[in-house]
């Protein structure tokens, strides 16, 4: 059982790596066919000015030379330094942006965990009720609402119309992170109170509820102990997924909301065509997204003592 | 019962949005880029029924044609993600074997690929190209549409039904297009249904981040990016794309659960 | 059961966790009007705070807090006024400048600042391995031009010299009456050479010397913190020689980009500073608050450009209607909005004195009918067979408003059908460096208070010209008659002739001069707006208002 | 003493009434039982009046736990009751026992007494029979076989001891031994206890070996009532009769063609991939001939439907040779000749016909690929729909539109479409109701005697192989471990696994 574990850990670990160096093929390429370098700017640069500029940042190697230099070097840990913002390496600047997003993350996924949970289970009481239709209607209303509506219209409600919480910034006012962590929490609140609720429903319709029944157990607990574990399965598959959107929402909030997170950089990045940061922050990504489907899977075999049999 | 009235008004709805943003150019009262500059922004009036932007433009109109784009959009990328997920779902389902694991690996992996970042990383390189657009949408969404269809693929193919299309001596591909991809059909329209409002949502994050339809053309999400700008001076501008993009979503989205609900319970498969 | 009761734990935190955040609003810009803490709304994160790789005016904002020049400029008329020098003397002919440096001046670690680190911060300004993009500012020093273009490896041959620990004297390849304003440039700041040093190579892009605790600094302040893409903190310089006379403890910059949420953090008194104006809350701020609205002229030009390399610009009279076609007063104040002015020249009028010829605005007024006529002459009556014509941008909401309203006035006024291109900026700048393109959204701001500085792009040989529009009289102008004017109103004589020869060649179609646009707290004063939109840190002070006159 | 009196049970759901007004009484260390096809009610009446199902509505003059508890006005005291007092085992082993935890923590979950929880369910387990009980309390349900699942069920029904036990088909899914098992088990503990059983079943033999008394159930009605000798040995009731009818009776042997149509020798067929590739058939050697059934015998897994598909050319055979009339049979190169000859009847009628086909396109498939036949194809539909007696105003109609029995007489009208030589029919009776059931055997007789059909029986219930088999093989871990004439293994089983199998059969006693 535990080396079939660590086998299969092994195995994922493996096709990651194989991805990450796609990844990096794929991103080196994209990036060094924009039209634009890291050092045009509005006033003409001199020839002289871009060829040591060039050559110090080895930019006039060819172009798989550099690419094998980079691998090497990100092997090693070194990301190399920003061309943007010359002074500092491409891993303080992740390091900087990292906290802020993965607060925001962090916080909408509990937020939405939480009421998406909840509120799942409530509709899945008693589907038709009006609970149900109330909560089910949201989450739909949720789905619908990407972020960067949502976002706008409670800043227009509660930061210009109410002035109840700061419009923007991460840490730097009393409640600013209450509109951010709502904004990017909403839809995935909403998909997983009908995921949770379609797994409750489905569970709830299983023989075994019935034989918890003539256990003579109250519905709460039937569903708190029986039917919610078997019914988050399908939210926990969605979750690792999920965390890919996570980031990609957190592009949208993070802009929205000025926030000094990694998703903002990203795009700084993409449009200053800072080489190096691009890459790292998209491997970055990359590595996040499979450990976060990793982790999923971890947690689905922990939660179905099928999964496991079926592991070993 | 609500959710009858619910759906056939979602239906209605959507039909109406969509005649009225494919007839755009006949129906619309002004012509969507032309300019009224000493008219300037306007509030709701009866001239302009939704107002107008800074440069005197009727919404409306503005409205109506950036939602034909916008519907373009969500229906040639989900056209591209569905030819590319059924074909690529349904050789690998009934194929089977070292193929299929082969085939599901390459959609795991690019599963794993962070492919927001890509689309945004091309918008930027590329920009302003139409039909690098749907091309990219459609490339991330047809991984879904792709694992749905072989799953159904894989255990239509292990049902008694088709073991009886194969005792009685049917090809493969008389199997696969007269047995299994029929009955696959299901899912494919309620995930199809699903899918264009995902797409379109996914057009309208990257017309708000700025590096989807490009001026003069817009789209709901191009709209809403600008109507974001000014929103506090004259909220129509957000309020009404905004309005229209959610409504539409929401109509898509409601019908295919109903879709989804209907089938899986009429399926003779399902709970009986 | 433990996963229910970990999902109750994991929500009280959450709720714990984000309303422990949550306390009564706060006014930081009020708490800092108290503490003498002034908050700078300043755009965008800099790209670095070494003055010889940094070129935005974001970082220029800050490294003007943190050092000091030789000579500064008066905030309000711009004129040259004693900093790292006390006093100077300037030869005859124009050509020798000698500075007598402040035996107080100090580095922020206490050093004194010497002659010495003026040539060896000039030295380092012409190292190509920084990538300076202001190097060119040191051309008019002799011998630096041929030092950068390495046709000699000898610094001692650059017109650079320390007399003593507290003189330099500086020779120029010809006479400059601009040279003493280039001194308050980041290019010319000194340097202090061994705090460089210790971070590695001096002339290594990627040095941290000006990580916060490793930045050495002459100026009024001093860096104290700096947080990526939150903010950076400079604080009063206690080694500064006028450090008495600094009425600010603290500056905080705020890169904040988007000036939407900028101006709603004013709005909710977190700033005392704006880097910029919505247009749509200009209006507001006329009407309700128009104290703290700071609306200047900025020594800017707005304009696109023609390329003349195209067979359907290659006209002059085809670029003359078109620039003729476009009623710039109504841009100005229907799009715009902000008290910018219709431009007709290249140049800003009263630059330095100087005006564009007087006639422009008469030959590139708005008068459709003979747009049209023009455009017919040139063999497109009524617009027909001119190809359409794109107009490329970079992709910003305020170059797309005026490119909708020109291609609209076009399209109302000659029949031409122009689309819209935008483009993001690199990829904008490829395209108009390569040729790329049929017209161009474009602007100049000056470095400093100079006509030359805008016409010299349009010289055939500039990497700024971009047209294929080359005159040869205007180059002989620029590069040969005028560094041997001998009076300012001579100088200004051949300009006007140059820009003449400019405005009737017709590469660009000038749209408007440029508008500085800020909001500023009641509490801020010392604050005068100027040409150059450059505050002097060290003569601002904040005034707390009175506790009644808040609403 | 009745421990439970119920009087005039009404159940409803959605203001549809499904029974109506049954009456019944269960007493200490006595066993009550329900007998019915399905559809009859019989589970709904029982979980209704225990309230297991939600959105259903019941009523009763009287439904009295022990003298005392008056089930249906008081939900909250019958709750307290189902946690002590009264004991549910549910119908299906597979899923009633919840996947996500383990036994013992199901087991005790509801537990009230006074023992450590580990300490009472491993003494449950080994009273139920479970070996190495202390060793099995950290399972997963998915660890242990069928039998041994709804043992742990029963287990869980007996911890806080009830007075009271019901049984919903708790043998129904189970292999004939494994039946046997759990019918003695509860007897046994009905003995030991004194428990009250109420037992649901639509098997007439499992009734006829527990119950004292039995109700017989149809549309929501109790129809008849009486001991099972009583009831079994001179049905009163019509429906009664027609049920004792319906069951299997042997019928006379038919002569085969002596030259066998299908042999098969030594035949060796795996599953699986890699390490867990396993022979599932292993040295096989069996004959069908003309105008002859073969029953197939054997527990769930031994392997019998892979046989049966090994043998028709549908899976590939590792070792051994399969001939059939007289050429050889290869899996990956079977002649449309052979692939016509040799067609299967499966268990499912439902799922074996593609819901998208009416039974006219169903039929009309095969047909247009095979026949050879000059009329035209809606007459030779017509015909063959008349030859599985399917009425022809079915025809129109989809596989969900049809009732169990037309199903599967479409489906053998398929298999009979191609003109097959040998029809393997895998379980091809098991899922339908008794009545139903007889019908089909009918059907299929009637063919093998005009067709002159050879059939391979599969399945697993030994009285309808009995019935219709003129040889039986018996089948365990994918060997034939006997085959022989009917009669004489039957009378005779000589193998100890046929031995045991046939000893585990119940009969009706009649």
């Amino acid at each position: 059982m535990n080396s079939a574990l660590l086998r299969m850990i092994a195995g994922r670990l493996a096709s990651a790596a194989l991805l990450l160096l796609l990844v990096a093929a794929v991103t080196f390429a994209l990036i060094h066919a924009a039209p634009g370098g890291p050092f045009a700017s509005d006033r003409a640069v001199s020839a002289e000015v871009e060829a040591a500029l060039n050559a110090q940042y080895r930019l006039d190697q060819p172009l798989p030379a550099q690419f094998f230099a980079y691998l090497g070097q990100a092997l090693q840990g070194n990301f190399g330094p920003s061309y943007r913002y010359p002074g500092r390496t491409v891993s303080e600047l992740i390091i900087a942006g990292l906290p802020a997003t993965l607060e925001l993350a962090c916080y909408a996924l509990l937020l939405a965990l939480l009421i998406g949970i909840v509120a799942g289970s409530l509709a899945a009481r008693r589907p038709g009720s009006a609970a149900d239709q109330l909560s089910m209607g949201l989450a739909l209303l949720g789905i619908c609402l990407p972020a960067f509506v949502l976002g706008p219209l409670l800043v227009l409600v509660f930061g210009v119309y109410l002035e109840w919480l700061p419009v923007s910034g991460w840490g730097e006012l009393a409640g600013d992170k209450w509109l951010p962590t709502v904004t990017l929490a909403a839809g995935y609140c909403a998909y997983i109170a009908r995921l949770t609720r379609a797994g409750l429903c489905q569970q709830l319709s299983q023989p075994y509820i019935i034989t918890a029944r003539s256990k003579g157990l109250s519905e709460l607990a039937i569903i708190v102990h029986h039917a919610l574990r078997g019914a988050l399965l399908p939210v926990v598959a969605y979750l690792g997924p999920a965390c890919a959107g996570l980031i990609a929402g957190s592009f949208v909030v993070e802009t929205i909301f000025q926030i000094p997170g990694i998703g903002r950089f990203y795009i700084q990045a993409a449009f200053n065509r800072d080489y190096t940061l691009i890459m790292a922050l998209t491997l970055f990504f990359a590595a996040l997204i499979i450990f976060f489907n990793l982790l999923a899977d971890l947690v689905a075999l922990w939660l179905d003592p099928r999964q496991r049999e079926a592991l070993s | 019962m609500t959710g009858k009235l619910a759906t056939s008004a979602a239906l209605w709805l959507l039909a109406t949005i969509t005649a009225v943003c494919l007839l755009a150019p006949w129906l619309a009262p002004y012509d969507p880029s032309a300019q009224n500059l000493l008219l300037g922004a306007q509030p709701p009036s009866l001239q302009h029924w939704l107002g107008t932007d800074s440069f005197g433009r009727d919404l409306l109109s503005r409205l109506l044609h950036g939602g034909r784009l916008s519907m373009l959009i969500g229906l040639c990328a989900t056209a591209v993600a569905l030819l590319l997920g059924v074909s690529w779902g349904a050789t690998a389902g009934f194929v089977g074997g070292r193929t299929d694991a082969l085939m599901m690996r390459v959609v795991d992996a690019l599963y794993a690929l962070p492919f927001v970042m890509f689309v945004v990383l091309l918008m930027v390189v590329f920009g302003r190209s139409l039909a690098l657009l749907f091309i990219a949408i459609g490339a991330v969404e047809w991984l879904t549409m792709a694992r749905i269809v072989r799953a159904q693929v894989r255990a239509l193919k292990q049902s008694e039904f088709v073991e009886a299309a194969r005792c009685i001596g049917l090809s493969n591909r008389q199997i696969l297009w007269r047995h299994v991809l029929p009955n696959c059909s299901g899912p494919i329209i309620v995930y199809t249904t699903l899918t264009i409002p995902s797409v379109m949502l996914l057009e309208a994050f990257l017309s708000f981040l700025g590096l989807g339809v490009q001026p003069p053309q817009s789209s709901w999400g191009a709209l809403i990016s600008q109507g974001v700008e000014t929103m506090e001076e004259y909220p129509w501008l957000l309020l009404y794309p905004a309005a229209a993009l959610t409504t539409t979503l929401l109509c898509l989205n409601l019908l295919g659960d109903q879709l989804r609900d209907w089938l899986e319970n009429s399926s003779p498969g399902g709970a009986a | 059961m433990l996963l229910y009761r970990a999902q109750r734990c994991a929500a009280v935190l959450a709720i714990v966790a984000l309303l422990g955040a949550c306390s009564p609003a706060e006014r930081r810009a009020d708490l800092g009007s108290e503490q003498g803490v002034l908050h700078w709304g300043n755009a965008s994160e800099p790209q670095s705070l070494d003055p010889h790789i940094a070129n935005g005016v974001p970082e220029q904002k800050i490294l003007s807090a943190l050092f000091e020049g030789l000579v500064g400029k008066d905030p309000q008329t711009l004129a040259p006024i004693p900093a790292g020098a006390s006093h100077w003397q300037v030869s005859d002919d124009g050509l020798r400048y000698r500075f007598f440096l402040r035996p107080q001046a100090r580095w922020s670690n206490g050093d004194a600042v010497t002659a010495e680190d003026y040539r060896w911060a000039w030295w380092r300004a012409l190292q190509p391995q920084l990538g300076n993009p202001f190097a060119t500012l040191l051309f008019v020093i002799a011998g630096a031009q041929q030092y950068w273009q390495q046709q000699h490896g000898d610094f001692d041959q650059v017109g650079i010299r320390v007399l003593d620990r507290l003189t330099l004297e500086v020779e120029l390849a010809h006479p400059s009456e601009h040279f003493l304003q280039l001194l308050d440039m980041p290019t010319l700041y000194p340097l202090h050479r061994a705090s460089i040093e210790r971070h590695g190579n001096p002339s290594a892009r990627a040095s941290r010397w000006t990580h916060p605790g490793n930045l050495v600094s002459n100026g009024p302040f001093r860096l104290r913190q700096w947080q990526i893409n939150r903010r950076i903190t400079v604080e009063k310089n206690p080694h500064y020689w006028e450090a008495q006379s600094v009425a600010l403890n603290q500056i905080v910059f705020y890169p904040t980009e988007n000036i939407t949420t900028e101006e709603r953090l004013f709005r909710a008194g977190q700033l005392h500073y704006s880097y910029d104006v919505p247009v749509d809350k200009l209006r507001y701020y006329q009407r309700y608050h128009p104290e703290q609205l700071s609306l200047a002229p900025y020594l800017g030009s707005y304009f696109y450009r023609f390329n003349t390399r195209r067979p359907e610009l290659a006209d002059a009279r085809v670029r003359r209607a078109l620039a003729m076609a476009i009623d710039r007063q109504l841009i100005t104040e229907q799009v715009l909005r902000a008290g910018q002015l219709p431009a007709f020249a290249m140049t800003p009028p009263n630059t330095a004195g100087y005006y564009p010829p007087a006639t422009a605005p008469q030959q590139l007024r708005f008068d459709p009918a003979a747009a049209r006529a023009l455009l017919a002459a040139a063999g497109y009556p009524n617009g027909e067979g001119l190809p359409s014509l794109e107009i490329l941008y970079n992709t910003q909401e305020e170059h797309r408003k005026v490119a909708v309203a020109i291609q609209q006035m076009w399209k109302q006024h000659l029949n031409v059908d122009a689309t819209l291109h935008n483009q993001e900026w690199k990829v904008y700048l490829d395209t108009e460096r390569r040729g790329d393109y049929q017209i161009a959204r474009a602007s100049w701001i000056g470095d400093y208070v100079d006509a030359r500085n805008f016409l010299e792009i349009w010289l055939c040989a500039s990497d700024n010209n971009r047209t294929g529009w080359c005159d040869p009289e205007f180059d002989r102008i620029l590069l040969e008659a005028l560094p041997r004017a001998n009076s300012t109103a001579q100088r200004h004589q051949l300009l006007q002739q140059a820009e003449q020869r400019l405005l009737d060649g017709l590469p660009l179609l000038p749209i408007y001069t440029y508008t500085s646009k800020h909001l500023i707290h009641p509490d801020l004063r010392g604050y005068s707006a100027n040409l150059l939109n450059q505050p002097l840190f060290k003569r601002l002070w904040l005034q707390p208002h009175n506790e009644l006159g808040d609403e | 003493m009745s421990l439970l009196a119920v009087e005039k049970l009404c159940v409803s759901i959605a203001g549809q009434p499904l029974v109506h007004g049954i009456s019944m009484s269960v007493e200490r260390g006595r066993c009550t039982a329900i007998i019915g096809e399905s559809g009859s009610g019989k589970s709904l009446s029982l979980s209704a009046l225990l309230g297991l199902a939600p959105g259903v509505v019941a009523t009763a003059q009287r439904a009295c736990f022990d003298q005392r508890v008056e089930l249906l006005a008081n939900p909250e005291a019958r709750r307290a009751l189902l946690a002590r007092q009264i004991g549910w085992v549910s119908q299906e082993p597979m899923s009633a026992l919840n996947p996500f935890k383990t036994v013992a923590a199901q087991i005790t979950e509801a537990y009230r007494g006074a023992q450590p929880p580990r300490q009472r369910a491993a003494q449950l387990l080994a009273e139920v029979g479970i070996r190495d009980p202390q060793q099995r309390l950290d399972d997963y349900p998915h660890q242990f076989s069928g039998g041994m699942r709804q043992r742990v069920a029963i287990a869980m029904a007996l911890v806080n001891d009830p007075a009271l036990l019901i049984c919903d088909e708790p043998t129904t899914a189970l292999d004939v031994t494994v039946q046997a098992q759990i019918l003695a088990l509860l007897r046994q503990l009905q003995q030991q206890r004194g428990l009250g059983l109420i037992l649901v079943s639509h098997d007439l033999a499992v009734v006829a070996a527990v119950a004292d008394r039995v109700h017989v159930m149809r549309n929501g009605e109790f129809v008849d009532s009486g001991t099972p000798a009583q009831l079994f040995g001179e049905p009163a009731h019509p429906y009664t009769a027609s049920l004792v009818a319906a069951l299997p009776q042997p019928q006379q042997r038919r002569t085969a063609a002596p030259t066998p149509l299908l042999c098969a020798t030594q035949l060796q067929v795996w599953r699986g991939s890699g390490r867990r590739a396993r022979a599932v058939v292993d040295g096989v050697t069996l004959s069908v001939a003309r105008g002859e059934i073969v029953g197939l015998v054997g527990e769930s897994g031994s392997g019998k439907s892979t046989l049966g598909r090994a043998l028709l050319g549908l899976l590939p055979v590792a070792a051994g040779t399969i001939q059939f009339a007289g050429q050889r049979l290869e899996a990956n190169a079977v002649t449309a000749a052979q692939r016509a000859a040799l067609q299967l009847v499966f268990q499912d009628p439902l799922a074996s016909l593609n819901p998208r086909y009416s039974v006219y396109q169903t039929l009309a498939e095969p047909l247009q690929l095979h026949s050879r036949q000059p009329q035209p194809l809606a007459q030779q539909v017509r015909r063959l729909a008349a030859d599985v007696e399917l009425p022809e105003r079915l025809l129109q109609r989809r596989p969900s539109q049809l009732s169990g029995g037309q199903r599967q007489r479409a489906a053998i009208a398929r298999a009979l479409a191609c003109q097959p030589q040998l029809l393997v029919a895998d379980e091809a009776v098991s899922a339908l109701d008794l009545s139903v059931q007889a019908d089909i055997l009918r059907l299929l007789q009637k063919l093998v005697r005009e067709q002159q059909l050879a059939v391979l029986f599969i399945s697993h219930d030994l009285a309808v192989v009995r019935a219709i088999a003129d040889r039986v093989a018996v089948m365990c871990d994918g060997q034939l471990v006997e085959q022989g004439d009917t009669a004489t293994l039957w009378n005779a089983p000589r193998h100890p696994y046929s031995q045991k199998l046939l000893g585990a059969v119940l009969s009706v006693p009649s």
